[in-house]
C-alpha cells in the first residue's frame, strides 16, 4: 500500500498520465542518459561499500549462480513460448527471449528502493548478480538464433563478443562495484553527498520519463500482438516468482531473495537492444523493444516488484 | 563562375548500433572521407520514432554522410543494396560540386 | 539590499555581465532544459509538502480565484494598450498581451527566493496559483485575436486546446504538486536532498544562463521600439502593484501578497510562446519572446521583485 | 554505374512548434516517410538566432527531410506555398538518386 | 509540376571556433540567409573524431548551410578557396529548387 | 599510497580502462559541458569564499604574481625545445607551447583534492591564480608565432583579443570567485548544498569521462612522435618542479606551493584551444590536443600530483 505513496512511484504515475495525455515536456536526451549512467555509478559504488562492509559470503556465490542459471534457463523456456503460443519466427524469439533472461538496471533499483522501504533490504552483492546477468542471456539468444533462425555464417564474432562483453552498462556497474570494494566506507564519504543524497530524486525524475517513452512507444507501436502483450506479463511473473522460489532455496535473507527475484523478472532495454540490433539486424528492434520497455518495465514497477516482496516474505523464513 | 569538379554525395540513415558496419562498408568502397550527423526522429512505416536515449542508441538513427566520387558511391551501393532491408538503412545520393579535385 | 548580494542575483548579474561583453561559455540546451524542469518539479512538490502540511484553507481559494481573474483581466488591458499606443496590429497585440496574462516560473522562483531572505515567505499554496494562471491568458489572447485580428476559421481547435491545456509546463508542475499533497513531510524526506538541497545552486546557473540568452535576444532583436519596451516595463509594475493589492484585499499574509503581486507581474517565456507560434503563426515570434524573456523578465528579477515586495510589506498589516 | 532511381528530397526548415503541422501537410500529400534533422542557429532578416532551450523550442527550428517521387514533392510544395510566410518556413528540394523505387 | 526557381545550396564543414569567420565571408560574399547543422563525429586523413564538448567547442564541428544565387555561391567559393586548407574546412555545393526567387 | 585508493583517482582509471577496451558508454557532451561549468562555478566560489575568510594577504599577491611569471615564461623555453629537440614548425610549437603556460582547471581541481586528502590544502587564493594563469599564455604563443612562424596580417585582433581576454571560462571562474568574495560564507550558505557536496562526486564523473576521451584520442591521433610525447612528459615535470620551488622561494604554505607547481605543470585544453584554433587556423589541433589532452593530463593525474607534492612537501619547512 505504502508504495503507492511513495514519490517514486507516483512520479512513475506522473510520467504515465503525462504520456497518454501526450504531453510534451520531456527530458532531453542527455539528461536522461546522464542520470541513467548516474544510477550505475551510484548503485555500483553502494553495492561495493557494502560488500567492502560485510565481507564475502557463501550466499554471495550461491547468489552469483542463481543468477547465472536463470540469466540462462529463461531464453530457453521463453523461446520456445514464443515460437509455439507466441507465433514468432526464430529470429524475432530469440531476440526476444534475450531481453528477459537479461536484466533492467532501473527495475533492480526501483526494486531495492521499495524493499528498503518496506524494511526488507537486500544485501549488497546483489549489485554483483545484477552485472552478471545482463550479458549471458545475449550469448543464450544469438546461440538459439543461429541454431533455429537465419544462420550468419559472415559475422564478425570478435567485434559482437567485445560489444557485449565490454558493453559500457556492464563496464560501469562492474568498475564503480570495484570502486566500492576498494574504497570502503571512509573513501566513500566525501563523495557519498552525490552519489547517495541524489539518489531517490533522481530516479523520481527518471521513472518520469521512461514511463512517458514507453507510453509513446505503446502508442505508436504495430507489430504487437495480444498474445506478445500477454506473455510479455505473464513471463515476468513466472520468472519473478522462480526468481524468489530459487532465492529462497539457497538460503538468501528475505530482502536478497526478492531482489533475485526482481532481477529474473526484469527484462533489458540498454544493453541487449544494442547488441541484438548488430547480430540480429533482421529482428523487429520495435518489437523487443516495445515488450521490455513498454509492458514488461512497467508491468513490474507497478504490480510486479510488490508481488515479488510479496511472495519473498511469505516463503522466506526469517 | 567558380571553376568545380563534380562529385556525388552518398547519405545513409542507419541505426546507431549499426554505423561502424557501415564506416566499414564505406572504407572498403574507397569512401576515406566521412561525417555523422544526428537526427531528431522520423516517421515511416514501422511508425513515428524519436530520439530516445534511454535506450542508449538502440533506438537512434544518425545520418552517415560522404561526399565522394561516382565509382566509389557506386560500389558502396552495390554492397549496400543487398543489406538495405535487414539492416533498415535508407540510402540516396545526390551530384555535388565540389572546389578540388584531389581531396574527394 | 540584502537581496543583491545573494548569490542567486549575483549570478544573473554574472550572467548580463558576460552576456554584453559576449562571453561564449554557455550551458547547453540539455543542461538548461533540465534544470528547468527540475526547478518545476522542486516547486511543485514543497508547494504540495507546505499544503499538506497547512492543509486547504479560505485564502488558498481566495488567492486562486484572484489569480485568475488577474490573468484574464491583465490580457485584456494589455491588448488594448498595444493595439493604441503601442501601434501594434491585433494579431501581434493578441500574441504579447497572453504573455503577460500568463506567468514565468523562473521569475516566481528568485521571487519567493527573496521573499524567504527578507523573511516574509509565501505560502505554500502560491505553486497552485502558479499553475493555474499560467494557460488563461492564452484562451484570452486567441479569443483577442480571432476577435479583433485574423480569424482563422480552419484552425484544428482539439490540437490547440490539448496543447494548451496539457503543456508539459503546466502538467509537471501540476503533477509534483500532487504528489507533494499526496506523500506530505514524510514520503517527501527520503527524496528532499534532491529536490531541496539543490534548489538555489540550480536556481543560480540558470539565472546565469536565463540572462544571457535574454542579453543576447536584446542584442540581435529588430521589430523593438522605444514605446514596446517601455510598455514592457510599465506593464509589469501596473500588474505587480495591482497584485498586491488584490492580494492584500482578500486578506493574503505579506509574502502571498507579495508573491500574486510576483506571478501578475512576471511574463511567460514557456508555455505561451509556443502555444502562440502554433495559434497564431503570423505573429512575430521574435518581438513577444523579446519583450517577455529580455525585457521584463530581468526587470523584474533585478527591480520588480524588490519593489513588490516593499509594497507588500507595506501595505499589508501583519 | 549502379541503378538507380531519381527522387525529389525536400526539406523544410520550421519552428519546433509548428512541427505537427508540417507533418499533417507531409501526410495529406502522400509524403509517408521521412527524418527530422536538429538545427544550432542561423542567421537572416529577423536576425542572427540560437538552439535556446529556455523557452522549450518556441524558439528551435528543425528540418523536415523526405525523399519522395516527383508527385508528392510537389503537391507538398503546392500546400507549403500559401503557408510559407505566415509560418517563417523556409522550403526547398533537390534531385537525389535512390536504389530502390518501391520505398519511395 | 509546380513551379520552382534553382538556387544554389552552399554547404561548408567547419571547426566550431571558425563559425564566426565563415559567417562574416559569407555575408561579405553576399549570403544573408544561413542555418547551422551539428554533426557527431567524422573521418577523414586525420583520423576519427567524436564530438566531444569537453574541449569546448574547439574539436567540434558544425556544417554552415545556405542556400542562394549562384553568383554569391560564386564568389564565397572564391574567397574560401584560398582558406580551404588553413582553416581544414570541407565545402561543396548543389542545385536545389525553392519556390519563391525573391527570398534568396 | 592513499592517492590510489581514493574514488576520484580510481574513476579515473575506470575510464582509462573503459577507453582501452573500447567500451562504449559516454558522458553525453552536454552533460559533461555541464559539469565543466559546474565544476568552475564551484571552485571560483570556494576560492572566494576563503579568501572572504582570511583576508587579503601578500602570499596572495606574490603567488600571482609568480603564476604570471611562470605562465609567460614556459611558453618561451616550450617553444624553441620543440622546434629544437621536438622538430616542429614555428606556427605548431607556438601552439602547443601556449597550452603549457596556460593551465587545466580540472588537473588543479584534482590536485587541490588530493592535496586536502594529503592534509596539506592549498589557499583559498590559488582560485584567483588559476583564473590569472588562463591566458598570458595565449598572447605569449601568438608572439612568438607571428616572429619565427607564418605572420597573418590581416588577422582581427580586436576579436581575437575579446575571445582570448573573455573566454567563456575565465568570466566564470573570475565572475564566480568574486561572487564569493562578496556573499562571503553566509551568502554561501545557501547554496552550498550543490556546490560543495556535490564536488568530488561530479569530479570522479568527470574524470572518468576525461580519461575516456583523451584515450580514444590516443588511439586515433596520427601525427604523434615520440619525441613529443617524451617532451609532453618532461615539461610537466620539469614545471611543475619549478612551480613548487618558486612558491617555496616566495614563502606560500606548503599546500599552496605544491598548487602552484600542479598550475605550471598542467596544460589547457579548453580556453587555449580554442583561441588557437582561431588564431592559428594553420596549426594541428589534433597535435596540440592529444600532447595536452591525452598525454599531460593523464601524466599529471596520475604521476605528477603526487610527484609535485611530495616536494612541496619536502622543500617548504612548515
Ligand atoms: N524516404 C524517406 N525520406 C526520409 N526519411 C526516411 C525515408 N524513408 C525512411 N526514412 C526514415 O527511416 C525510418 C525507417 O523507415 P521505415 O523502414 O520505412 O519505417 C523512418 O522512420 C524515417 O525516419
Ligand atoms: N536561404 C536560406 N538558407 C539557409 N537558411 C535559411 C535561408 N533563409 C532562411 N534561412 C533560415 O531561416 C531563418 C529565418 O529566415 P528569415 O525569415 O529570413 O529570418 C534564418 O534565420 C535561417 O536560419
Ligand atoms: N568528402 C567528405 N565527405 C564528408 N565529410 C568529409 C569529407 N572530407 C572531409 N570530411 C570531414 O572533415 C573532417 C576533416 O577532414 P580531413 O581534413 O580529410 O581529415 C573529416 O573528419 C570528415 O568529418
Ligand atoms: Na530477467
Ligand atoms: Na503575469
Ligand atoms: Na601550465
Amino acid at each position: 500500500m505504502e508504495t503507492f505513496t511513495s514519490p517514486v512511484i507516483l512520479f512513475f504515475v506522473l510520467g504515465a498520465l503525462a504520456a497518454f495525455l501526450r504531453s510534451d515536456l520531456t527530458i532531453p536526451e542527455a539528461i536522461a542518459k546522464g542520470m541513467s549512467l548516474y544510477l550505475m555509478a551510484a548503485i555500483g559504488l553502494k553495492g561495493g561499500v557494502q560488500v567492502a562492509e560485510a565481507g564475502f559470503s557463501t550466499e554471495l556465490i550461491a547468489a552469483a549462480i542463481a543468477g547465472l542459471i536463470l540469466s540462462c534457463a529463461i531464453p530457453v523456456v521463453m523461446f520456445f513460448t514464443l515460437t509455439g503460443f507466441g507465433r514468432l519466427d526464430a529470429t524475432n524469439a530469440a531476440a526476444v527471449a534475450a531481453h528477459y533472461g537479461s536484466v533492467s538496471v532501473v527495475t533492480f533499483v526501483t526494486g531495492t528502493e521499495v524493499l528498503t522501504q518496506m524494511a526488507m533490504p537486500s544485501a549488497g552483492y546483489m549489485v554483483a548478480v545484477l552485472a552478471l546477468m545482463e550479458t549471458p542471456a545475449i550469448i543464450v539468444g544469438l546461440v538459439l538464433a543461429s541454431r533455429f533462425g537465419i544462420h550468419r555464417a559472415n559475422q564478425d564474432r570478435t567485434e559482437l563478443l567485445r560489444e557485449t562483453l565490454l558493453n559500457g552498462s556492464v563496464v560501469l556497474l562492474t568498475g564503480a562495484f570495484v570502486i566500492g570494494l576498494i574504497a570502503g566506507k571512509e573513501g566513500f564519504e566525501p563523495i557519498a553527498p552525490v552519489f547517495e543524497a541524489g539518489f531517490r530524486g533522481i530516479l523520481c525524475l527518471f521513472l518520469r520519463d521512461m514511463c512517458r517513452i514507453a507510453a509513446r512507444r505503446l502508442r505508436e507501436a504495430r507489430s504487437l500482438t495480444g498474445r506478445l502483450v500477454f506473455l510479455a506479463i505473464l513471463f515476468p511473473v513466472a520468472n519473478g516468482l522462480i526468481g524468489v522460489a530459487l532465492g529462497a532455496l539457497i538460503g538468501l535473507d528475505v530482502g536478497s531473495a526478492a531482489a533475485l527475484g526482481i532481477l529474473a523478472a526484469s527484462a533489458s532495454y540498454i544493453a541487449v537492444p544494442a547488441a541484438m540490433r548488430l547480430a540480429l539486424p533482421q529482428a523487429d528492434s520495435g518489437l523487443y523493444l516495445t515488450l521490455s520497455l513498454a509492458v514488461t518495465f512497467p508491468f513490474n514497477v507497478i504490480a510486479g516488484i510488490p508481488i515479488y516482496a510479496w511472495f519473498a516474505a511469505t516463503i522466506v523464513t526469517g | 563562375m567558380a571553376k568545380t569538379f563534380s562529385r556525388k554525395r552518398i547519405e545513409v540513415l542507419v541505426d546507431m548500433p549499426l554505423l561502424s558496419r557501415i564506416e566499414k562498408i564505406a572504407e572498403v568502397a574507397g569512401v576515406k572521407h566521412f561525417t555523422i550527423l544526428p537526427t531528431r526522429g522520423g516517421g515511416g512505416t514501422e511508425g513515428r520514432w524519436f530520439d530516445d536515449r534511454i535506450t542508449g542508441g538502440a533506438g537512434t538513427k544518425v545520418i552517415f554522410s560522404a561526399v565522394t566520387s561516382e565509382e566509389s558511391a557506386d560500389s558502396m551501393i552495390k554492397v549496400l543494396e543487398p543489406l538495405l532491408d535487414e539492416y533498415g538503412i535508407v540510402v540516396y545520393r545526390s551530384d555535388v560540386e565540389v572546389i578540388r579535385s584531389g581531396k574527394f
